[in-house]
């Protein structure tokens, strides 16, 4: 008889060569690290500098949109005309902007909007996008078609001057409305990417194995395939965040973004970029904000691709 | 061509050369048509008109015009030089004039400057009525094709009658909107307004470069003083920031404004060469009247009182505005100083007032208004600061309407809270800033003012013989609403212009602003 | 191919007319819940009703279905169509009486010029900087680009645009034109604060960078992963086993295969880059068809709006054909499918 | 035109034409990967003789390939790197050569084929641009020339219509037929020595006799010295003189052809051969090697087969067995139990 | 009637290939799987052979139910699958299950081995209260030959060949009385290879299981059938026991097959009667006429081109063989 059953247990960390695919199918050989894929692309993320430094970026930001009054004691609508423009000095680490409100208060309150703005318009998109994604990849036939269809007319309006029209059209620019405009311009990318990975994850192996024993649609949509299509939407997600919080401040610049009174670094961007020779500080501390969370979240983005993408380890 | 190098050195400086200005897109080029600044800009160098106004004093002067005579106000018969052409060769005669009259004044040709000729009788029948309200696919023909109150007498004599008596009626035909227009213009006015066929100083090279350019050289037939320059080159943008970085690079010569956040600077780098004037057109915060709460002038008095305008003119516009302490901007004849005693920042007055009209609704925000993306919300933001902290009411901003809805908004009555909106004069005469806002019913009284006392002076003045018989009627219906703030003006835009060091001397006129025209540049 | 040239234009059918039904509904829905476009050209000054309802008229604002909230005006749709695919195509008019066919093409070439410059930019410098950090995986070289790419990402375009015009166009540029042996092409031209129409092509060369600065970043990063999958394929190691130099192993055997996604990328990016150009033309005073099509949304000038965007769809649909053509070109799998 | 224009070999100072084609001494290969290094490679040594087929044989990941793309030169550096050991061209140690130098040698003295024709060819470029380049190169031939030359390789491998496939891309071709394209590129420039990494793996049996049969008949007529990697004891068996059966990086057996099919000397050797289905031993258990393969990041102490050796005692565990036991003139096993493994049949 | 637990009646896959602009049109297809009828009895394992690309897995899928033929029937246990309702055709289906070829792909890397062997359970509900199947997957684990304390192991923490044991659990699950192996060994190391096929072979003694066994190895299917059937495109060419087709094949098609095989034993070379077939496999999508093989066949004369053969036992054939010419011919033993 065969002494099989020891064999299992003399296996410890991911098999390597011994254990590589069949010739035939020499691309396979990622899949093994797949199961393990986010156990061990935390352990790296882990030990990766740049998302961490990232991460804890975010994490302050995140704590600012969530929690303000943690950071300022102080009321950014308390404004004088007096003060305006005066440069920062240790009790208004910011100064004062152009309406003599304190500027760090303002870029305290003003990370909210641009947060919800990014959240909500990447959660629709993933919700919804990856949802019709899923529904045109797993049916194929007509669905498809259609959905194909209505995303093509999406993406064919360039992202801006959709935005332009669409939020010229709406008035109400509120961080709702602008995320719902960014969500409508772009749930076609992420739509996209799930339909490709659901084509080409339909076919998988492991999904017919389950077809075969008797598996239904739900269950194979969201047992089998949509867990793997996760991570390269998870990736573009992070990546579209930051990009959202830039949209955001873009879209004020045009003149179709969030509007005053409400506080947002888009509005602080915009209404002070005319400074940006005379008192730079102006345009400096919330640029450097903004900057600073889009980066964060294109280099978190970007670890997290290394990281799960088994071909970059 | 037009050289001036033989001519002797004098004081208005000598002509040539290519003045660079800055200019934004303008909508028409078309007299009948243009009423915006970049277009006026423009058409001004294009067209010459009866009257124009002293660059100092901004008085009236004939130009076109031989004599403007009348003995009731009513029936004012005018007299045109001889020998003046359109640059098509045509002549400027009594036709010219009557034609380009009707022709603005035609409604179905919608021509924006038409509204200028609604003091001339017979206008009414020009326009396209709606019988029903609700707009068949057709309009119908209007009655008449020809205003019954122009006549000719001869070739270059016509007659003018309007509805009522109007003594200011000399002052305004200097408005670009009464130029004369040459047969073939009207004839195809959409090509007269790529190719205009002009009658002033300078004439079109090319034609309009849309967004980009337009080229105009001095006109050789023109038989008034010509133009200094050879060439005037308006170069078109969208932004005035753009313009201003161009400007610093050396390749504009003229801007006649300023991106607002570059006047410190301009004034540090560029001295002398920024020109600065009290300007004539107001910024108010119209209060709808119409509206229960504003219904009570105390309620407005105290609003005007909790605002210190120049601190905001200081933060916002780097000082460039004066306050405003009147309803009648303070170059124009018959302006008097500080008679607004509630335009000044007086919190404990303001209080009171508020007080004794029965406070504010509490819990019930300001709705303050303004048109989006035209830089408003800022200044209006530090309003509403100022009103919260002197009165204790809470604001909300609606910046969020386009202008066009905006203004919709305002034709339907339907502003929640104290709206802004701007008013530049029409013309020279103090009564553009009192009658089309202020009397009862009038096209842009907003605030839906009315007061028969107010109509009547108004009246009284349009009547009298002489301007300087008129002006004291003017003067006690701005007191009326001096006291009454159916709108609280808040400032009057200080002109600010800079050149560059190729220009020799600088030319501002009182009423039409920057007369490119006059500019000399320096030779070399 | 011709087939599939073929079938891919008469994909964009639907396409096209989706989009363009889009657009017209949006702005008939703005017509009709935020009024009368026209209404903005009098300004301050309140128009005698009947002028307003005549100019409303003449710039076919009149229909009656404009009035009624929420309806999508498939009769004006099917005019507009009606128009638009005639003989002689007819986009309307804008407020100020000039079709919009002629505003379009008064507009289109600075910003097909803009995108070219942008395209070439961002092709050149992208791609080069790609291939470079992609040999060197690693290295400080791949590490610079890595960085400076992201950071190009994140910078919102119009900042980057103003402090260029500041910088570069008059700071630095006032310093070259104060030295007499600079050409007045490189120091008027190339480096003024933004378009000039003395040098139409010359002063579209920083605008158009600053457009491609954004393309340029993912072009590069795009260009680096992808020789880096390609450097580990196996016929790259066939040409090594070949004894062929290490130049044309790159050159010719990895390069090609590399660039297919990058090529796919910048086709598909044509479409964002029209859209970058509302920005780069607002700041750099370029009179294209970003800053028409902005004022024209704002001014709700729907006939401007859905002409332009509808043209601009076409260009991009065109880009995508003609790249999925050079795909098909570079990819020879694809061609004979 | 080209740098590589006539290639002089007398120019690589050293060379002895009568020394064995090609020597592999005591090779050592390591992959440096995030997960530890892995010893795909250690000590792996062999020769080869003029005309001579030397096959190696092991299991999945023993390191074939890997040696295979040592003597080549073509390793990806990083991660792999190779540690130690001389690998010889006519007395000459290709590993001390500067790299433009070692290229000549590559396509023009030793050739190789790989085993996933389809991804070995480049999927842009018609086979007949991926043929002459050779030509062109090498040789400096006009495109022309190289075409035609291009045209006869490919009749050589019996690919039927040759004028009109040269135009084609490697995807037009069946699995068999890029195959022969593979062949076709390695014999382009007449090697002395050619390398075949699993020629046949991913082909159909029908298809692997044409193959082999193709294979056999070119070195034949070209008194070439070949390499045969292969984890099929079927193929070495028809074709091969000498066998180098490896197993986790080493050589642990190695032996003329019959000596090995008729009494191998190392326990995995002996393992293998019984686990093939044989028709005598139908409805018995067929006898399986117990356990797994090692991971090449963590070689088992001592001898590397030692946890799945029937054979395996203390020593095992401890003393690798290096060097190689001579087990007769011609054979050498790397077990410490050779005379039991041997004479237990 | 029903002395077969499976049977196949003209089974055919057409997969359309279609063209067109705007409106599809089918303009061919792809003949995959035409026209095939197998009888696989209880605890047989009938073992098909066949090149690449010649309908065995499409076979394998249709028997299965991962495809839908495109005419034919299918029995199960002398029931015929098409004629039976919803509830009844799930549980019919359950008697069949399939062991794939990769073990690296089949098991989904997401899930714990216990949920892959459990899914079965989960979907068909019916078969075992939620309580006591983990204790049922535990011992299908055991029976595999794998310890059942790995239940909430991960496939990547496991090798292939006990990978492809997870496999066979998973078909096990549902106490199926078939099982059809695609492939299951072919993706395997030698070493580890024996080991399946021993278990699949422990596996079939003990369960009384019947399987149908795909594979491309001859001596793999040699060693564990006892009836094999020889595909060449889409179309079962030879049929017989194990004997009749290794020791006396009478179509050229499998002589050629089998000849191919290379034998681990070197003092055969040279020996054997070693046929090598020219040419490659015609497109499934466009098929001779006639007999499928005869463009490959150096038997072929006219009446191949123009006349099907049929599969039954022919004059020289004891046993089916769809040739005109078919006759015996030693190929294995051709030495000795
Ligand atoms: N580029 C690489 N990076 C990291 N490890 C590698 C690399 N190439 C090969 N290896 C490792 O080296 C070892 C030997 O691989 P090699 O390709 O030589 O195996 P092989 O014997 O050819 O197997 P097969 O029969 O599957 O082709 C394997 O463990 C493999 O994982
Ligand atoms: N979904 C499909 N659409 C179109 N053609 C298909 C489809 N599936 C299989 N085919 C074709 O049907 C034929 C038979 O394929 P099948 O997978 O059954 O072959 P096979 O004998 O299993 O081959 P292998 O040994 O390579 O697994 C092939 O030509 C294949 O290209
Ligand atoms: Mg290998
Ligand atoms: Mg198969």
């Amino acid at each position: 008889m065969s002494d099989l059953t020891s064999a299992g247990t003399a296996i410890g960390g991911a098999p390597v060569g011994g254990d590589g695919p069949a010739p035939e199918t020499p691309e396979t050989g990622g899949k093994d690290h797949n199961a393990s894929l986010w156990a061990d692309a935390r352990r790296q993320l882990v030990r990766d500098p740049v998302f961490m430094l990232s991460f804890l970026y975010v994490l302050v930001v995140g704590s600012m949109a969530a929690f303000p009054s943690l950071w300022t004691s102080q009321d950014p609508r308390a404004c004088s005309t007096d003060r305006s423009r005066i440069p920062p000095s240790g009790d208004h680490p910011f100064g004062f902007d152009i309406l003599g409100c304190d500027y760090y208060s303002h870029a305290i309150y003003g990370a909210r909007p641009s947060m919800i703005i990014a959240i909500m318009a990447t959660g629709a998109m993933v919700l919804i996008g990856g949802g019709l994604g899923l529904l045109a990849g797993y049916y194929g036939g007509w669905v498809d078609t259609i959905i194909s269809r209505v995303m093509d007319i999406f993406l064919s309006l360039p992202f801006l001057l959709g935005a332009i029209v669409f939020l010229t059209v709406i008035k109400r620019q509120n961080p709702y409305t602008i995320a719902m405009v960014l969500f409508l311009l772009t749930w076609p990318v992420i739509a996209r990417i799930i339909r490709g990975s659901v084509i080409s994850g339909k076919d998988l192996d492991y999904v017919q194995a389950a077809r075969a024993v008797g598996a239904g649609n739900g269950r194979l949509m969201f047992r089998h395939i949509l867990p793997n299509a996760i991570a390269p939407m998870l990736v573009y997600a992070t990546i579209v965040l930051g990009a959202f919080v830039a949209a955001e401040a873009t879209l004020t610049f045009l003149g179709v973004g969030l509007q005053p009174p409400a506080q947002s670094w888009g509005i602080m961007i915009s209404v002070h970029q005319v400074y940006f020779l005379e008192d730079p500080w102006l345009l400096l501390f919330p640029c450097g904000l903004l900057v600073g969370t889009v980066l964060s979240f294109i280099l978190m983005g970007d670890a997290l691709r290394d990281a799960l993408d088994p071909k970059f380890r | 061509s037009g050289g001036g190098n033989d001519s002797s050195d004098d004081a208005a400086g000598q002509a040539g050369g290519e003045l660079r200005i800055y200019n934004a897109e303008p909508a028409f080029l078309l007299p009948s048509a243009g009423d915006d600044e970049p277009s006026l800009y423009v058409i001004r160098q294009l067209y010459s008109q009866l009257v124009k106004y002293n660059a100092e004093t901004g008085a009236p002067e004939n130009d076109l015009a031989e004599s403007i005579e009348s003995t009731d106000q009513k029936l004012w018969t005018i007299k045109v030089k001889s020998g003046y052409t359109f640059d098509n060769g045509e002549p400027v005669n009594a036709d010219a004039f009557i034609r380009a009259w009707n022709f603005a004044a035609y409604s179905p040709n919608g021509q924006n400057n038409g509204y200028f000729m609604k003091k001339i009788a017979g206008f009414k029948d020009l326009q396209s009525t709606d019988p029903d309200g609700d707009g068949p696919k057709k309009a119908p023909e209007p009655k008449a094709k020809e205003l019954s109150g122009l006549k000719k007498v001869d070739d270059l004599t016509f007659t003018v009658e309007l509805d009522t008596p109007f003594s200011g009626f000399p002052t305004t035909i200097g408005y670009p909107g009464f130029s004369p227009m040459a047969k073939a213009c009207v004839d195809d006015s959409e090509k007269c307004n790529e190719t205009p066929i002009g009658n002033g100083r300078y004439k079109i090279e090319g034609s309009w470069q849309h967004n980009v350019g337009i080229n105009l050289v001095r006109s050789d037939t023109y038989k008034g003083e010509p133009g200094k320059a050879d060439k005037l080159t308006y170069r078109i943008f969208a932004d005035v920031d753009a313009a201003y970085a161009s400007f610093q690079s050396g390749e504009l010569d003229v801007m006649y404004t300023l991106p607002p956040a570059r006047y410190k600077e301009a004034k540090s780098q560029y001295g002398d060469r920024l020109f600065e004037l009290a300007g004539d057109s107001l910024t108010y915060v119209g209060m709808p009247i119409y509206n229960d709460a504003f219904k009570k002038k105390e309620i407005r008095q105290a609003l005007s009182l909790a605002i210190d305008r120049q601190s905001i003119i200081d933060a916002v516009f780097d000082g460039r505005q004066a306050p405003a302490t009147g309803f009648i901007a303070p170059s124009f004849q018959g302006a008097r100083e500080n008679v607004c005693q509630y335009c000044k920042k007086d919190v404990e007055k303001a209080k009171a007032l508020l007080a004794a009209a029965g406070g504010w609704p509490a819990g019930q925000k300001l709705t303050l208004w303004a048109n989006a993306g035209a830089g408003h919300d800022q200044w209006l933001q530090a309003v509403g600061d100022q009103i919260k902290a002197a009165l204790g009411i809470d604001y909300e901003l609606k910046v969020n309407l386009q202008f066009a809805q905006y203004l919709e908004t305002a034709d339907a009555k339907k502003f929640t809270g104290p709206f802004r909106l701007g008013w530049g004069p029409d013309y020279p005469y103090l009564e553009t800033f009192l009658a089309p806002l202020y009397s009862t019913g009038a096209d842009s009284n907003n605030s839906t003012y009315a007061n028969p006392e107010f109509d009547s002076l108004l009246t009284q003045g349009d009547g009298a013989n002489s301007i300087d018989e008129a002006i004291p009627f003017y003067q006690k219906a701005e007191d009326l609403i001096l006291e009454d703030l159916p709108v609280l003006p808040m400032w009057w835009r200080k002109e600010a212009a800079v050149y560059s060091e190729n220009v020799d001397k600088f030319v501002w006129n009182k009423v039409s602003d920057a007369d490119y025209g006059s500019i000399s540049l320096k030779q070399n | 191919m011709g087939r599939y040239v073929i079938r891919r234009l008469l994909q964009f059918i639907p396409t096209v007319l989706g989009t363009m039904f889009l657009l017209h509904y949006i702005t008939s829905l703005a017509i009709q819940f935020s009024g009368n476009p026209v209404r903005a050209i009098f300004g301050d000054r309140t128009p005698p009703p009947a002028l307003l309802a005549a100019v409303t008229e003449r710039l076919g604002y009149g229909d009656p279905c404009l009035d009624q909230k929420g309806n999508p005006c498939f009769g004006l749709f099917l005019d507009r169509m009606q128009k638009i695919f005639s003989l002689n195509p007819d986009f309307g008019v804008n407020l100020r009486l000039r079709p919009v066919t002629e505003l379009v093409s008064d507009a289109l070439p600075y910003t097909l010029k803009l995108l070219v410059i942008a395209i070439l930019f961002q092709s050149i410098v992208g791609i080069a900087a790609g291939v470079w950090a992609g040999l060197r995986s690693g290295s400080f070289a791949d590490n610079l680009v890595k960085i400076s790419t992201v950071f190009l990402i994140s910078v919102p375009i119009f900042v980057l645009g103003l402090v260029v015009r500041e910088f570069v166009g008059v700071k630095f540029g006032n310093v070259l034109r104060g030295q007499e042996w600079i050409p007045e092409v490189i120091s008027r031209g190339v480096f003024s604060p933004g378009f000039k129409p003395d040098y139409p092509l010359a002063s579209l060369i920083i605008p158009g960078m600053v457009l491609g600065a954004v393309s340029l970043a993912t072009t590069a990063r795009l260009t680096r992963t992808s020789i880096m999958e390609n450097l580990r394929a196996d016929y790259v190691r066939t040409a090594r086993a070949k004894g062929l130099a290490n130049k044309r192993v790159i050159g010719v055997h990895t390069l090609r295969n590399s660039l297919i996604p990058v090529i796919t990328f910048i086709g598909v990016d044509i479409g964002s880059s029209m859209a970058g150009a509302v920005v780069t033309e607002t700041i750099f005073n370029v009179p294209g068809i970003g800053r028409l099509v902005t004022l024209a949304a704002r001014t709700g000038e729907s006939s401007v709006v859905i002409g332009v965007v509808t043209m601009l769809v076409l260009v991009v649909l065109i880009a995508n054909l003609l790249v999925d053509i050079l795909y098909a070109v570079l990819d020879p799998r694809i061609r004979y499918e | 035109m080209s740098t590589d224009v006539n290639v002089k070999m007398d120019a690589i100072p050293g060379l002895d034409p009568n020394a064995m084609p090609l020597q592999v001494k005591d090779l050592h290969v390591e992959f440096r990967t995030r997960n530890g290094i892995a010893h795909a490679v250690n000590g792996v040594s062999f020769d080869l003789q003029p005309g001579e087929t030397r096959a190696i044989l092991g299991e999945s990941g023993c390191g074939k390939s890997v040696t295979a793309q040592a003597i080549m030169g073509i390793l990806d550096t990083p991660p792999g790197f190779v540690t130690g050991g001389e690998i010889l061209y006519r007395g000459v140690d290709l590993l001390k050569l500067p790299e433009a130098q070692r290229r000549k040698v590559r396509a023009n003295k030793i050739a190789m084929i790989f085993q996933d024709a389809l991804s070995a060819l480049n999927p842009v470029f018609t086979v007949g641009f991926q043929l002459g380049e050779l030509f062109r190169k090498h040789r400096g031939m006009s495109r022309k020339d190289a075409k035609a030359r291009s045209i006869e390789l490919l009749d050589l491998v019996k690919i039927p219509a040759a004028r009109q496939r040269v135009n084609e891309y490697p995807h037009q071709f069946s699995g068999g037929m890029r195959q022969r394209v593979m062949i076709a590129m390695a014999l382009a420039l007449d090697p002395e020595v050619l390398i075949a990494d699993e020629p046949t793996t991913a082909l159909d049996v029908t298809v692997q006799a044409q193959i082999m049969a193709l294979l056999a008949e070119l070195q034949r007529e070209r008194n070439m010295s070949l390499v045969l990697i292969t984890h099929d004891m079927g193929v070495v068996a028809d074709v091969a003189d000498r066998i180098s059966v490896m197993y986790a990086g080493r050589v642990i057996e190695e032996a003329p052809v019959n000596d090995i099919y008729a009494s191998p000397a190392h326990p995995y050797t002996k393992g293998l051969l019984e686990s093939i289905p044989r028709l005598d031993l139908k409805g018995q258990e067929l006898s399986a090697i117990k356990g797994l393969p090692p991971v090449l990041t963590n070689i088992p102490r001592g001898c590397a087969f030692n946890p799945r050796c029937r054979y395996a005692q203390d020593v095992c565990r401890h003393d690798p067995p290096v060097p190689l036991y001579q087990v007769s003139s011609a054979r050498t096993a790397a077990c410490h139990f050779w005379k039991e493994v041997k004479g237990d049949e | 009637m029903s002395d077969y637990v499976l049977e196949t009646r003209d089974l055919v896959k057409h997969f359309p290939l279609s063209q067109g602009i705007v409106f599809k049109k089918q303009v061919g297809a792809v003949r995959a799987v035409d026209g095939i009828n197998l009888q696989l009895r209880r605890g047989e394992t009938l073992g098909i052979v066949g090149e690449s690309g010649c309908g065995k897995s499409t076979l394998a899928r249709m028997l299965v139910g991962l495809e839908t033929p495109t005419s034919g029937d299918l029995f199960v246990q002398g029931k015929n699958m098409a004629k039976m309702g919803g509830a009844e055709r799930r549980r019919g289906r359950r008697n069949i299950q399939l062991v794939m070829q990769d073990p690296y792909t089949s098991l989904n890397p997401r899930m714990t081995v216990g949920d892959i062997v459990g899914e079965p359970f989960e979907v068909h509900t019916d078969v075992l209260p939620r309580d006591k199947r983990r204790a049922r997957v535990q011992e299908l684990l055991a029976l595999v030959g794998l310890n059942p304390d790995h239940i909430n192991r991960y496939p990547h923490q496991f090798s292939g060949g006990q990978r492809q044991r997870i496999g066979i659990a998973r078909a096990l699950a549902l106490n199926p009385e078939i099982i059809l192996c695609d492939e299951p060994v072919s993706a395997l190391d030698v070493s580890i290879q024996a080991q399946v096929i021993n278990l699949l072979e422990k596996l079939q003694d003990e369960l009384g299981l019947s399987y149908i066994f795909i594979a491309h190895d001859l001596s793999v299917v040699r060693h564990i059938a006892d009836r094999v059937a020889v595909m060449y495109l889409g179309k079962v060419v030879e049929i017989g026991t194990e004997d009749e087709i290794y020791e006396n094949p009478t179509h050229p098609y499998t002589q050629a097959l089998l000849s191919a095989v290379p034998v681990p034993d070197p003092r055969l070379r040279g020996l054997r009667d070693q046929i090598v077939l020219t040419g490659d496999v015609p497109s499934p999508a466009n098929p001779p006429s006639g007999c499928r093989f005869r463009t490959r066949c150096w038997k072929a004369q006219d009446i191949c081109a123009e006349k099907e053969p049929v599969l039954e036992p022919q004059a020289k054939s004891p046993h089916p063989s769809a040739c005109h010419f078919a006759e015996v011919r030693d190929v294995v033993h051709a030495a000795e």
